[in-house]
């Protein structure tokens, strides 16, 4: 059996690069013709400055192109097809409303820098995405510039900095846990500090004796996850943020799985002193293959000088503005302020939840986590025995003694139709599975995915080679990612 | 919730699988005194027709139907009605990173091609898969330059984008790196002077910005060729990238000492929406031979064990995810969607249309500077050649353009206008005319 | 081998009915809150008048109707994806820009009902588009009215029996070539008229001298097809016309195959009196997997007074209105008037075009068309050697002394990722494969099929079986139809 | 032409490939005579920028922003956003009619779902797969009517929208069928002693609407049972569909006696936009016993020959491709896309929003009328139990709603009013304060 219940084989239509198609002469776009006075281009620009052609571009018309991307498309798994569990990423449903808004005229060609009595419909919405996101995190006030989850963390880590400049010292270290995302030491390095690493205890959170052993006045912040990337939430988080600022230093959290708590705690109550939010996560903007992301910084009060300037200010008259008279601000982390279409987008999220609804969202993403976490703890062995919020991390400890591996167990699970979980994160959970339904899932959708793991343990047992050399539905088999790497080809070269 | 599957009926079910009674006691592990014991304080849930209304208000609140002839990094050319048509697609814009290569070979492959498009048209080796922007792009290009020569002064032009220096500023400030500003000359252009005493042989890069915030374009050519000679790196910024289809590309020449080591820019204007600043899209183009000092993500060709040809991400031995502090940037999620529009648009404008849409760029923006010149009282400043960009100095307050005095109090009253294939020439005219009252 | 290297095999998800999800609660809509004094509903209307419920129809999620729908849509073959070779279909690229313009706001919100002064806009577009179908076609007056192909052709019908009947007899009789379209015998029953069916000659034209001897003051008309269903230019059609007329009976052209002449010749230079034209074939309006289609009737002089009413008028100061006052008229066919949103797709291409853009389509659908008759005729046999314009019709003749018939060459295209051509059609020829590429395909595109086509014809001779049990590479197998209308099952039931 | 591929390099091949030099030889079939020898007249070409101009100032010319109140057989219902992005996909609205069943699945099963949940929301056996639209609809359930009394005498009501009665004429009258109105009541409804007279032992079926042109709910199963018991059909048309969502339909009563035969309408208020008057969708559900006299494309469930289960176009011996001129009706194309608008309009909102939808709009129709009564020196005419529409008689011109001198010239200076859920409460005022000036 190579296939299952969920799924059925059909063709696919295959599609060279695009680079290969197309032929001279075909044209997919017409200029209107010129209403001003032709003039010779020599006679405006030195013709030592003139291309003389794009060499290897094609010539296609408009039906090529609609092809070739419609061809590249349908070989794409999404979220409108169906679960998306990778864990740490909240693959949720992306509302359709959300992209029509984003869209509407006004916006899409809204600029920055028009006078700002013509962009007071722009500014409202990021004031009041502010303004929501404060009160969801519990925080005094927001940026909204940082493009992605990396980025806001860049912008929260220069801020601590900026904080511990103006009292005489940047400080020189960042602690992060060991079970942190890539992104956190990767920010704190740029920002000029050395990253130690805390050690998490038995129960997957941090070990706070070895966090007192590490705190000292040479520390700026921690980066903290909460809940952290196994779904555990720190418990001691209190305690955590009283010994960093019985120290001066500060308490960073990455808010990546802010979808397990909207409503039911609060980072700014719990001794958080600035956290960058995924929109792209928890407030259903679209991943788009890759991005774009937005990871608007939520800070105390203390923080707020340091904001990255315009800061969205309201005048007398209630008129909305970009303030850029800040003189304690850490500067410009991006050009003009943040992916404005991420936070119509956002926006439109949390107006269509409310309180009520938002709260709910963290409930059931937390319900249909742990339902998975039920069904399949005897199958896989569990990471930690701790409870989990809105993901579940196993291990392929059990599978690994045929041989079978946390991507044989993903590439599986293609088989049966589902996206294979984050694998191999975090790392301090050898063969890590870690699955992230979110509320998005119906308990069919989650029953479906919980009997292909069952049945991926099983043949695991019975019959690791089919499992070991998954996917067997796919247009293309395993790749050879070593290969690849040896000899990286980049781009396309005429033969 | 209307996004939210699971009925009450399901939710009981599911309580009594996990053998629970209350989703109340899946949240064990959040300590009681941490909860908050209220609802949110956020506006009253909206139904659906009433989001359309609340956001169609506000929008109509933008003033964007009348040309601003505002550039300055963020152009308005005309999008193709098949690249919306096209992204829409949810197999595009609702997947996630395509890790999983066998599910994910259409994302794999577009992004591809977007490297192969931006290394065409800078006239470079190899490009990445897209940054935040062109602003965090210069940043990167910087530090991916103190990586390759290992040294920490840096000249930047001060006719890069404003902005663009800012952010650099921000990324720089705590990591030993100095930068040190080059004048523009009377025509615009970075003054060939002193750049050339400026360059001494500890300067890791110098960086240029062309067609510059002016609008200039500058000799990048000739830049390279002094700063290599001066044993830097050459760093191009190209924040209107419709430029590439007609200026000859900063990494195009028969010699290797006349070409930029870096290429990076903003892709906003090919097929992406202003959007009020965001999302747009950066690029970072180079030389083969810095490929594994590159930030950002990038797709090879790649095949299965059966032999049959594909793409993977590779080179990630460079990225956060593995290398963690010693990743060669912080950047995980990019701007793959619209790396997906720029080529689109490229696909469907092809090189011809390209040329022409770049032509016509330059030809309304003689055409109205001189009728500027020729008409109303006020001067165009800068004699260089420019693309889509001038600027005018006025008496009073411009209701055109930039005013510039913010970042360029020197200038004075001046303006910075831009005049794109999409300015007809009636609302040229009428610029003018208003301009000259 | 089962496929192509066209085509790969990649699964796809199964979905069933909608019937059989969701569950009781579930809600994919929200309506704002009733703004006005709530009443009792019993007050309003009696208690009898109102139903209990909706036995069977399912509570779902805004996501669950997301996935489904694009689940089942991953299953269609449709014209983005490739070729689409259906004969007298004229499977053409839609352009995405048509899609955009009907959904414009104030096209989209119109009612025919408001106030002249308020619908300026949608009048003018139609008017518009009546001016250009009246000079593409040579005709002097056009309706907007018809929902279709076949609707226009009873609306045709009936304007020609009310011409007739002005004249104090609407005679008996409709004369319908044999190799006609279904539609046309279907349209003039409704209309009342007895059809009689004219045979072709051995060029696949009509017989002229059969028609002389069928042709009498019985005859209310000839319903012609030119290009017939054939491809063939009928060569003779001014003397069928002369023959026609001499009787006092008009010629009714069933425009489908308008695609072939456009630019080239008009029926309204060749002596037609009324013809429909099908927007959703030459003019690119989507099929929508069936509909809607729009099919407009132009006239010549003598008919104008029987349009349907209303006809879009202009008063004095240039005003669009519509005009009821038609004493004349046939009527009404359909309520208000027509297919508004296919009217502005199909003015939107006639304007990308205009008049050598169009008459390049022609030139290249006929190209196209005479590429693959070219390339295909040794190993099909032709229906008929008579030159064809933009379609070509094969018999399966040379590959039924295999018993591989024209049903499974189409069933085995599947497998090669093509849509197949028309088949069984026109009845004239046994074994009919009806190819009709468009102008909208690439050299490429139609070299892939060619290079299909022969290898299927091999296959035939070497490994016939494996055509007749096509298509091997779909997510379901051929269909037992005869099975389905035994007993046929058109709902879902509980079971 | 950038929707045409093949470049002159293609075609110059093709050329050869045929056999050919010119495009010209290949029309060779067309008598020189005939050939049109000048360019069409025709607007010039333009490009995608201009036709978005174009298109958009037209669109700009129809005031649409305003609540106008007209119903009348099109209604403003809100349209769940999720229905344009699912039928946008070029999957379901660039394909053909699925008549290769292994490569059009979705579109079958989307049809046999809209023909289920039609026939669940008429309480009727089976549905077809649509037809034109309302009118064209009622006009096919008489030829069908005709086809299984074989009688030829029809009585229509009067309230039947007055455009579908003309198109019923227009079908009929070549047919040997002979129509007959009956009248109204004083309460709006179908004058209830004039059709028992009427209903003489030759008349094929009756028609009638609910709700009725006047918005009135008619008593469709006393009716059904009237007709029954004379030996006629019973027809009835639902022009305004969302009243499915609580009216008692009727297809749907303990006695066969009191159901209709027939029951067909117009669903373009379920998720189609009015788009000034089409495409919207017709449908016609009927009993089983019935279905090879139905006219329209039917989707059944079928196997493949290894069992698989699926769908297929069936009974397609009625149809004219196959039975040609005894086909059961003329119709090819039909409104499947807006079928499946209305599929995922229903699949969207369900039974409970579905009737929520319903009851906004009789309330509200409710307080607008009682309102006008209270406020204004206007009668609102006709007292049966409404939907969401009512006639209102005016001095002088109504400046809302649908003026019904022109069909209904006996109700004088009357006009119809609709007021559906997307009417706020602001808007009805206003309605009644102009009303009142
Ligand atoms: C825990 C965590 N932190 C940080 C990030 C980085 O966020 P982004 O990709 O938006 O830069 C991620 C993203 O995957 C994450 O899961
Ligand atoms: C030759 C011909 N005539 C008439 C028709 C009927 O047109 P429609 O389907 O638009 O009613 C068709 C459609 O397939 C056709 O090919």
């Amino acid at each position: 059996m190579t296939g299952s219940a969920r799924t059925s084989n059909h063709f696919s239509l295959n599609e060279p690069v695009i680079f290969e198609e197309g032929s001279p002469g075909r044209r997919g776009f017409d200029l209107p013709e010129l209403d001003v006075p032709a003039r010779a281009l020599n006679d405006i620009i030195e013709p030592g400055l003139i291309r003389d052609g794009i060499t290897g571009m094609p010539e296609l018309s408009e039906v090529d192109v609609v092809r070739h991307f419609i061809r590249l498309s349908t070989w794409n798994y999404h979220i409108d097809l169906g679960l998306y569990p990778l864990g740490s990423c909240t693959m949720k449903y992306n509302p359709k409303i959300n992209e029509r808004m984003a869209r509407l005229e006004g916006f899409a060609l809204a600029h920055p820098y028009l006078p700002s009595e013509r962009i007071q419909g722009a500014l409202e919405i990021q004031k009041t995405l502010e303004t929501c996101l404060a009160e969801i995190s519990g925080m005094d006030a927001v940026t909204l510039q940082p493009a992605a989850g990396a980025h806001g963390e860049l912008t929260g880590i220069l801020m601590i900095r900026a904080y511990h400049e103006s009292r005489g010292n940047p400080r020189k270290k960042i602690l992060i846990p060991d079970s942190a995302h890539g992104t956190n030491p990767a920010s704190a390095a740029i920002s000029g500090y050395i990253v130690e690493t805390v050690p998490s205890n038995k129960r997957g959170t941090v070990d706070l004796d070895r966090l007192a052993e590490l705190v000292n006045k040479d520390v700026a912040a921690i980066m903290i996850t909460n809940p952290n990337t196994l779904g555990v939430f720190e418990s001691d988080i209190a305690k955590v943020a009283e010994l960093l600022h019985s120290q001066g230093a500060l308490v960073y959290m990455d808010g990546a799985n802010l979808n397990a708590m909207m409503g039911i705690t609060r980072p700014g109550d719990f001794g958080v002193d600035v956290l960058h939010i995924n929109l792209h996560k928890t407030f259903t903007t679209p991943h788009g293959g890759g991005g774009p992301g937005s990871g608007p910084v939520a800070v105390k009060e203390i923080l707020e000088p340091y904001l990255p300037y315009p800061v969205i200010g309201q005048n007398s008259q209630s008129d909305y503005f970009f303030d850029n008279d800040r003189p304690q601000s850490i500067g410009k982390i991006k050009a003009y302020n943040g992916h404005f279409g991420m936070h119509v987008r956002a926006l439109c999220y949390i107006l269509a939840n409310g309180a009520e609804g938002l709260k709910e969202v963290s409930e059931i993403a937390v319900l249909n986590a742990n339902y998975i976490r039920e069904k399949l703890k005897k199958a896989y062995a569990l990471a930690y025995e701790s409870p989990t919020l809105h993901e579940v991390v196993f291990s392929d400890r059990l599978q690994a003694r045929k041989d079978v591996h946390v991507w044989d167990i993903g590439k599986r699970l293609i088989d049966y139709g589902f996206h294979p979980p984050t694998v191999s994160f975090p790392l301090i959970v050898p063969g890590a599975i870690m699955i992230e339904p979110t509320e998005t899932e119906s308990k069919q959708e989650l029953d479906s995915f919980i009997d292909a793991m069952l049945t991926i343990a099983k043949e695991a047992e019975e019959n690791p080679e089919i499992v070991k050399t998954a996917p067997h539905t796919t247009r293309i088999g395993r790749i050879d990612e070593a290969a690849a790497a040896r000899r990286p080809v980049l781009r396309w070269r005429p033969d | 919730m209307r996004y939210i599957p699971n009925s009450d009926i399901d939710r009981k079910q599911m309580l009594a699988g996990i053998g629970v009674t209350s989703i109340d006691e899946l949240f064990s592990g959040i300590p009681e005194k941490l909860r908050l014991r209220r609802f949110l304080d956020l506006p009253k849930p909206l139904t659906e027709p009433e989001l359309v209304d609340y956001f169609q208000t506000r929008a109509a609140k933008n003033s964007v139907g009348e040309t601003a002839f505002i550039g300055a990094g963020i152009y308005r050319h005309y999008i193709p009605i098949i690249i919306d048509a096209l992204i829409s697609r949810s197999e595009f814009y609702t997947a996630y990173t395509p890790y999983q290569a066998e599910i994910a070979q259409g994302t794999l492959q577009a992004i591809f091609e977007f490297q192969t498009y931006i290394a065409q048209l800078t006239g470079m080796e190899v490009a990445n898969a897209s940054l935040y922007d062109g602003a965090t792009g210069v940043a990167e290009a910087i530090l991916m330059a103190q990586r390759i020569s290992k040294k920490h002064k840096f000249l930047i032009a001060k006719t890069v984008h404003p902005e663009y220096r800012a952010v650099v500023d921000t990324y720089a400030r705590n990591l030993g790196i100095q930068i040190e500003l080059i004048d523009y000359a009377a025509d615009g252009r970075v003054d060939m002077e002193k750049l050339e005493q400026q360059s001494s042989a500890d300067v890791a890069a110098v960086i240029v910005q062309s067609p510059n915030f002016f609008g200039a374009i500058e000799h990048t050519h000739d830049i390279s060729e002094l700063v290599h000679r001066r044993g830097g790196l050459s760093i191009v910024n190209v924040c209107e990238a419709i430029s590439l289809g007609i200026l000859k590309p900063p990494g195009q020449d028969p010699s290797e000492q006349r070409t930029a080591d870096i290429v990076v820019g903003e892709g906003q204007s090919f097929g992406v929406a202003p959007s009020f600043g965001g999302p747009h899209v950066g690029f970072l183009a180079t030389r083969e031979r810095y490929v594994r000092q590159m930030p950002g993500r990038l797709v090879g060709m790649a095949r299965d064990y059966a032999g049959k040809s594909g793409f993977v991400l590779t080179l990630s031995t460079r990225e956060q995810h593995i290398r963690r502090e010693k990743a060669t940037s912080n950047i995980c999620t990019n701007q793959s969607l619209c790396a997906l529009m720029a080529t689109i648009y490229l696909a469907t404008v092809g090189p011809k249309a390209l040329r022409e849409i770049a032509e016509h760029n330059i030809l309304k923006t003689d055409y109205a500077a001189n009728e500027i010149t020729k008409r109303t009282r006020h001067r165009v400043m800068f004699p260089a050649p420019r693309f889509n960009e001038f600027v005018v100095e006025v008496s009073g307050e411009c209701p055109y353009g930039l005013p510039l005095s913010r970042f360029y109090p020197e200038l004075g009253n001046a303006a910075l206008v831009c005049v794109t294939e999409t300015a007809r020439r009636k609302d040229i005219d009428a610029m003018v005319q208003r301009l000259a009252a």
